[in-house]
């Protein structure tokens, strides 16, 4: 097991990109290296020494092997563990955009808030974010239709706006609240809720499934059919509780399910 | 040629409207936008004149939210959002009925009110701000002083009229607000 | 500059130069017969040498490619080079930015590609395009087969009229040649409706497309233009086409050709989307052989094949309808842009795969087009591009013709879907192509198409556009080889366009401005002006934009070549 | 409204002008000139080729009220002689190349350089500043970002079945405008494309169209329209949403969608199902509001369904009159649209992170160039209050509100009145605007300016011109 530590010195308010420091890359990497390394910062290169003081511990074989924590604050790292393929990250503070984006496997946890676009287009691995995140978690790539299509994320606290955004495949678990458009132009997967929902979930949704524990304030016309069902059980998963099943967006032929808690949401019966 | 005073607007506000109780202060929903006495005055380049405050600087009511107010076409009033403080003019709304809503063209004086908010989608939120009204004895300042005032780039000195940012969000990662 | 070749293993049909070792000589932009003795020595010994290619059809600039550019940002994404060197960034897949067009072409050894759809009211944007576009010289075909002036001509068959009004359009917007696009479909789409064979009439204007084909081929050949017709037919995409495709050929057979310098009178373009037997997509057939059987028996005929790729592509066309019943049939964003008084067009991103049995028939029936059509001088490569597959994939094509081996190993390692033995005769057909014939499908062949007469070839004279490939033809077997050859071909160990070299060992070394190649016709002007005056007010009434703005002004096109012809007057 | 009496003192004539105004690109304009003399041709009064040097315009025909006051602009706030701001805060008046120099060296030596604007200038200025945004790794970003750049994004995600305004023209009998006031945006869009014109298929103009406004206020638009659907503020994902649902054959279940009762949604539906073409404009009334991209998405998926019945298209109502032709160039140059990124060599597209408000409201650039646009007027002051804190470069014609915040002032010429140049109108169609009179003197053409500070830049990084441009 190989620990590399990276403790913060200075900040900077233009965003560093750390996407070349993912496990698969620098799984050989001693301490002179990083003291070398530059960093992209804007349209330069900046060293990364003056930004962090690097602390490698153990050795590793394979990029699997490596942990990577990154203590300070990193409100302004882009692209953490983005493309990683395996390993471990643990970010100690609220991170910036494109958290785990792209990731295919291994494990990152965010001790702390995670900016927008965190998971995007993941296939694979565990994404694990303490705090809330903002729009566009596990969602596409502006333009494409296939957004996340494996993995799990995980968020304990709340999400923003089109959460899974042209879902293909993968979970989204999402202890909090939840702004509008959740699950908007998913295919396939599964999104969990356990707070409140703004407006709009499942928006022209295709397929896959979407639970709400907690309150909905409005739905849209495409969702029908609504049928009451306890305890469900959803891409074999066992769900407890009573809920309101509607199927859609069938304003796009859509064959999702929405699955309502019917306690909270007595209004729409 | 095209020069105006201050846009034409209808002048038909009955204070004594029946469901016109006076408040001090509305809650209403903020929009911006454009129309063509703005477009034109921008488009000219006399954005430091007086035509412009008038024509960018102004809260078109519904009437009836004017009524409610106590405020008549040209009045003045501060609007006041999460964002910011900004002094208008008030008049009569060419596109009311639309009560609990009020529009400011855009331009400076909007600009101070409305949302930087992109919510990822690189577009401000300029539409649908909430956002309360009051009347106030103050006159908006023109665009010069406005943006002087309102930014101080050059000049840093404490603001002493009622146009202001609001607090700057202290950490640039806005946290979803649940 | 001087330059010496040297001691390559030359392929050049036009000149009947099939495999010798010989040197080429090159001056100031032109092969010579002889330099002096500070003549810079380039050794390719051993290596193939070719003309630089000649693209007869591809879709690489034009409002249709910018919409697909801006509507894909994750196709763009997929394609990113940085900057390096002397070349910018490149973006994109099936759709690249202009820079990344001109360069990958440059790669594999091509120097000319004709752009295949110019709407004349947006040519001005082409031409934009065109100019961003560096290494190839590019001639537009702007769009006539829907264009409102020229069905009411075709419909009142004024054949001398509307040749006025083409030699003054082509004048105008500064384009090449015919082509027309689903005749007549294009404006019924205006209406959201499509038309169906030859002789289903457009709404309100009751043309068909048989009056209007017949039309514009006469008027064509009254022109003597240097290109023929490009004549992409009706039905394209659907089952049992190819009665419509042979019976759109048989129309021009009786048009006599009027041009020296091209043996046909008609192109069709991507005849394998044109080729279907059968009546629905489940008993989809090819009729493959049948269209190159008439082929064979017509030598007024030309096609290119448009092979599909087996890649996810964007498929663009201004065939409007088509694109609509691919976006019913895909469900993925689709993109439409109707032109007014002239043309439609439509845009779909689509993923040809060989686990989809309809694709791979599609793809079988291209290679069957290739390996059917006796002629090499009558079938060229292409693949419509992006429309079946990225012009990227012509080294993959090469080494599919070049390579039976290559093509039994996809059907039976089922890279293609079983149909493909059910529906297609492909897997009976075990020809491969020589060097000899890649050369003519992918240079000689389209160049003599357009008239190209200072291109394609080596002779003496003929512009310094050259390609050498990391290939030795006298040691390689390609059947065996395939993956080298589609690696070569795709990185040209050089690409020399007007005497100076772009590409060195598959590395962009040189990036030269594009020229806009078009024709002008003259002899004609006062026909020309009685037509325009006799438009005009129709013209004022229903555009949107004055004539004034409508032409392509000179500052467009600021590297023209420009191909002079006599109206009427066979060109040498 | 008072009366004025037609303009009879002129001496020139400039016919086929292009206002540069909106996205309508009209191109009939005839500009009336008095004084200078003509370079070029003139036969009747009318200037046929070149221009009038020294002239100025008194008079504009055809234009709108817009168009109009664009041409005849303000000269008394009309930008005549760069300048530079002192230490005390005021803008001096400099020498261009003092003005320039300094420019060169912030754009060289900045580490997230953002080059702002574009839209109101031409197509040749864009490709020297692209050039200069790949020199330095800048991020090029137009007016897009905060009007259609949702619209963008909507497209990108579900398609863009547009047309030509003459489409419109000549077959539309249905024309729907929504979350557009399109009277007080666009004057003569209704009146020269969409509505009022006599096409070829629907001779009679006007009463040939059906007009529908769908907009929660009722603005000058719907006044004029034969349907207004006010729906409700941020109602309109579940508008259409609903729209959508009846074309399937759904029965809605609620009585009342955003506002709107459902029989009147249903009937929508089938009016729109029964026209035999029909043209939808949307505008920033619905990128704007809450679901911004996505009322876009589901509306473009609405026209994609109503297209099974018959025949529909759309067109956003582009603002500025080159805004489109910025995210033309750039897509066809470097494949994205707009807020590009050419930080690490290599263009990028992100939004939400190389977009010019999210920038600024990050606080990430360091050095701002604004061209042809007017953040100060049309930046919320979030992202407004970055600008107080790094240097702002304006090059522009007017002293505006972003005067008030920027240290290098360089005075721009007028495009498609004073210069010529390349636009594109909403629908994509490429006008060539041409020049009507001489600039004014110690003013420069944006071309020039643009290119001046790339040979500037490249001589600080010591690249040799030649090499670089290509």
């Amino acid at each position: 097991m190989k620990i590399i530590t990276f403790n913060q010195k200075k900040t900077s308010t233009i965003g560093l990109e750390f996407d070349e420091l993912i496990p698969d890359e620098i799984f050989q990497w001693e301490e002179k290296d990083f003291q070398k390394y530059e960093i992209p910062i804007g349209n330069s290169r900046f060293p990364l020494k003056d930004y962090f003081d690097v602390d490698v511990v153990g050795s590793a074989e394979s990029p699997s092997d490596v942990k990577i924590i990154l203590n300070g604050d990193l409100t302004r790292i882009k692209y953490i563990g983005t493309k990683m393929s395996t390993g471990e990250i643990v970010a100690n503070s609220s991170v910036d955009l494109h958290c785990g984006s792209e990731m295919s496997g291994g494990e990152i946890t965010v001790n702390g808030n995670a900016e927008s676009y965190a998971g995007r287009e993941m296939t694979g691995g565990i994404l694990t974010i303490k705090g809330n995140t903002r729009e566009f978690c596990g969602a596409s790539y502006i333009g494409d239709w296939r957004g996340m299509s494996g993995g799990t994320i995980m968020i304990h606290g709340s999400a923003g706006k089109q959460l899974g955004e042209c879902l293909t495949g993968g979970e989204i678990y999402v202890k909090g609240n939840c702004d509008i458009l959740a699950g908007i132009h998913m295919t396939k997967g599964f999104i969990q809720i356990d707070g409140d929902v703004t407006r709009w979930p499942g928006g022209q949704m295709q397929g896959g499934n979407i639970i709400i524990n907690g309150k909905l304030s409005r739905l849209l016309e495409g969702f029908v059919d609504p049928e009451i069902i306890t305890n469900p059980e959803i891409e074999g998963k066992q769900i407890t509780g009573k809920y309101i099943k509607y199927v859609g967006d069938i304003a796009r032929n859509g064959k999702g399910n929405l699955y309502l808690d019917a306690d909270k949401n007595r209004n729409f019966l | 040629m095209t020069y105006v005073d201050k846009p034409t607007v209808p002048n038909v506000v009955k204070f004594d409207e029946p469901t016109a109780t006076k408040r001090n202060k509305l809650e209403v929903m903020l929009n911006t936008g454009s129309d063509i006495y703005q477009g034109a005055c921008k488009k000219r380049g006399s954005t430091l004149k007086d035509e412009y405050r008038h024509a960018s600087g102004t809260a078109y009511l519904d009437p009836k939210d004017m009524a409610k107010l106590g405020v008549k076409n040209w009045d003045t009033a501060l609007v006041k959002t999460n964002w910011g403080e900004v002094v208008v003019y008030t008049a009569h709304s060419r596109d009311a009925p639309h009560e609990g809503q009020i529009f400011i063209c855009k331009g400076p004086w909007a600009n101070v009110i409305v949302s930087p908010e992109t919510y990822c989608c690189c577009d401000p939120t300029y539409k649908g701000v909430p956002a309360s009204i009051e009347k106030t004895d103050e006159d908006p300042l023109l665009m010069a002083d406005l943006m002087a005032e309102v930014y101080k780039k050059y000049d840093k000195h404490e603001t002493v009229t009622a146009n202001k940012l609001g607090k700057k969000p202290d950490n640039n990662v806005c946290h979803y607000r649940s | 500059m001087e330059y010496i070749l040297k001691n390559g293993i030359v392929y050049d049909p036009t000149n009947k130069i099939d495999g010798e070792k010989k040197d080429v000589l090159f001056k100031d932009g032109k092969i010579v017969d002889s330099v002096s003795n500070d003549a810079k020595v380039i050794d390719v010994t051993d290596k193939l040498v070719m003309a630089a290619g000649v693209d007869p059809h591809s879709h690489i600039a034009g409002p249709k490619l910018v919409v697909g550019r801006l509507y894909r940002p994750e196709d763009s994404r997929r394609g990113i080079v940085p900057k390096k060197g002397v070349t910018r960034a490149e973006t994109g897949f099936s759709v690249p930015s202009c820079p990344a067009t001109g360069y990958r072409y440059s790669r594999m050894g091509y120097g000319t590609v004709v752009e295949a759809a110019m709407p004349p009211l947006e040519a001005k944007h082409t031409h934009e395009e065109i100019n961003a576009i560096p290494n190839i010289d590019v001639a537009p075909l702007p769009l006539f087969g829907n264009n409102w002036f020229i069905l009411e001509y075709a419909k009142e068959n004024k054949i001398d009229d509307l040749a006025a009004f083409i030699s003054y359009w082509l004048r105008l917007v500064k384009g090449y040649g015919i082509k027309l696009v689903n005749p007549c479909g294009g404006e019924a789409w205006g209406w959201g409706m499509n038309v169906h064979g030859l002789d289903d009439p457009a709404p309100y204007f009751d043309v068909t497309s048989r009056e209007v084909i017949t039309a514009l081929s006469k008027a064509n050949e009254k022109l003597g233009l240097p290109h023929s017709i490009h004549l992409h037919p009706n039905d394209l995409g659907h089952p049992g086409n190819s009665r419509t495709t042979i019976e759109s050929m048989k129309l021009i057979k009786d048009i006599a050709k009027n041009s020296a310098v091209r043996d046909q009178t008609v192109h069709m373009t991507h005849i394998q989307y044109h080729s279907y037997g059968g009546t629905n997509w489940r008993d989809f057939v090819s009729n493959a052989p049948d269209v190159a059987d008439f082929i064979n028996k017509n030598d007024y005929v030309t096609c290119d094949v448009g092979q599909i790729t087996l890649d996810e592509t964007t498929t663009m066309t201004a065939d409007g309808p088509m694109e609509f019943d691919l976006h019913q049939l895909n469900g993925l964003k689709w993109a439409n842009k109707d032109i007014e008084l002239e043309t439609a067009s439509g845009i779909v991103p689509f993923i040809y795969s060989g686990r989809n049995s309809v694709h791979s028939v599609q793809w079988a029936i291209g290679l069957e087009m290739f390996l059917l059509i006796n002629n090499p001088w009558q079938v060229f490569l292409t693949t419509d591009s992006p429309n079946a597959g990225p012009f990227i994939r012509y080294p993959r094509v090469i080494s599919w013709l070049m390579s039976n081996k290559r093509r039994t190993e996809m059907i039976e390692n089922r890279e293609v879907h079983k149909a493909v033995e059910k529906k297609s005769a492909l897997a009976t057909i075990d020809r491969e192509y020589d060097f000899n014939e890649i050369a003519t499908i992918s240079r000689s062949a389209p160049a003599r198409a357009y008239g190209f007469t200072d291109r394609g070839h080596l002779g003496i004279g003929a512009k310094a556009d050259i390609a050498v490939y990391n290939i030795k033809p006298n040691e390689i077997d390609p059947s065996l080889e395939y993956e080298a050859i589609e690696k070569h071909f795709g990185l040209a160990a050089y690409t020399i366009k007007d005497g100076e070299v772009l590409v060195k060992d598959g590395e962009v070394v040189k990036v030269v401005p594009s020229h806009t190649i078009w024709t002008n016709v003259k002899g004609l002007e006062s026909q020309e002006n009685a037509v325009i005056d006799s438009i005009m007010p129709a013209f004022n009434k229903y555009y949107t934009i004055k004539f004034e703005n409508y032409k392509v002004h000179d500052n467009y096109i600021p590297n023209p070549i420009e191909v002079k012809v006599k109206a009427g007057q066979a060109a040498k | 409204m008072v009366y004025e009496e037609p303009i009879t003192d002129y001496d020139y004539k400039v016919e086929n002008c292009t206002c540069a105004f909106c996205g309508c690109n009209c191109d009939d304009l005839v500009y009336l000139v008095k004084g200078g003399e003509v370079k070029g041709e003139l036969k009747d009064g009318v200037v046929v080729s070149g221009y009038v040097d020294g002239g100025h315009v008194v008079g504009c025909r055809h234009a709108c009220r817009l168009g109009a006051s664009k041409v005849m602009e303000d000269m008394d706030q009309r930008l005549l002689v760069p300048m530079i701001r002192d230490e005390k805060g005021n803008l001096v008046e400099t020498d261009w190349d003092t003005a320039l120099d300094k420019a060169a060296q912030l754009i060289a030596h900045a580490v997230r350089p953002v080059f702002y604007g574009w839209s109101e200038t031409s197509i040749e200025t864009m490709h020297y500043g692209l050039e200069l945004g790949e020199l330095v790794g800048a991020v090029l970003d137009n007016q897009a970002t905060i009007c259609h750049g949702p619209s963008l994004q909507a497209v990108q995600n579900a398609g863009y079945p547009v047309m030509t305004l003459g489409e419109t023209k000549n077959r539309a009998d249905m024309v729907v405008y929504t979350g557009n006031n399109a009277m007080n945006s666009h004057p003569r869009h209704l009146a020269r494309y969409s509505t009022f014109p006599r096409g070829y298929f629907r001779k009679r103009g006007r009463f040939d169209r059906t007009l529908v406004t769908m907009d929660p206020r009722y603005t000058d638009t719907a006044k004029m329209s034969d349907i207004w659907v006010g729906f409700e503020q941020n109602g309109d994902y579940e508008f259409y949403n609903a729209m959508r649902a009846v074309l399937r054959g759904k029965k809605l279940e609620k009585d009342i969608i955003s506002g709107i009762p459902k029989e009147d949604i249903e009937d929508l539906v089938e009016s729109m199902k029964q026209a035999q073409f029909g043209a939808l404009f949307f505008g920033l009334g619905l990128t704007h509001t809450l679901s911004k991209q996505r009322n876009i998405d589901i509306a473009i998926n609405l026209i994609q369904d109503l297209n099974k019945f018959t025949k529909w298209n759309l067109i956003p109502m582009r603002g500025h009159f080159n805004v489109n032709g910025f995210n033309i160039f750039m897509a066809l140059e470097q494949g994205f649209p707009y807020g590009v990124d050419f930080a690490r060599g290599y263009p990028r597209y992100m939004n939400g992170e190389t977009n010019t408000i999210d920038l600024l409201t990050r606080e990430e650039p360091d050095v701002f160039m604004v061209i042809a646009a007017d953040p100060g007027a049309h930046f919320p002051s979030g992202a407004n209050r970055h600008l107080a804190n790094i240097p702002v470069i304006q090059i522009d014609i007017h002293w505006g509100p972003s005067t008030e915040l920027a240290d290098i002032v360089l005075p721009g010429s007028f495009i498609a009145v004073e210069a010529a140049g390349t636009s594109y109108r909403m629908d994509g169609v490429p006008i060539y605007m041409k020049k009507a009179v001489s600039k004014p003197k110690n003013t420069r053409d944006d071309e020039w300016i643009v290119n001046e500070l790339l040979k500037r830049v490249q001589k600080i990084k010591g690249i040799k011109p030649e090499v670089a441009s290509k």
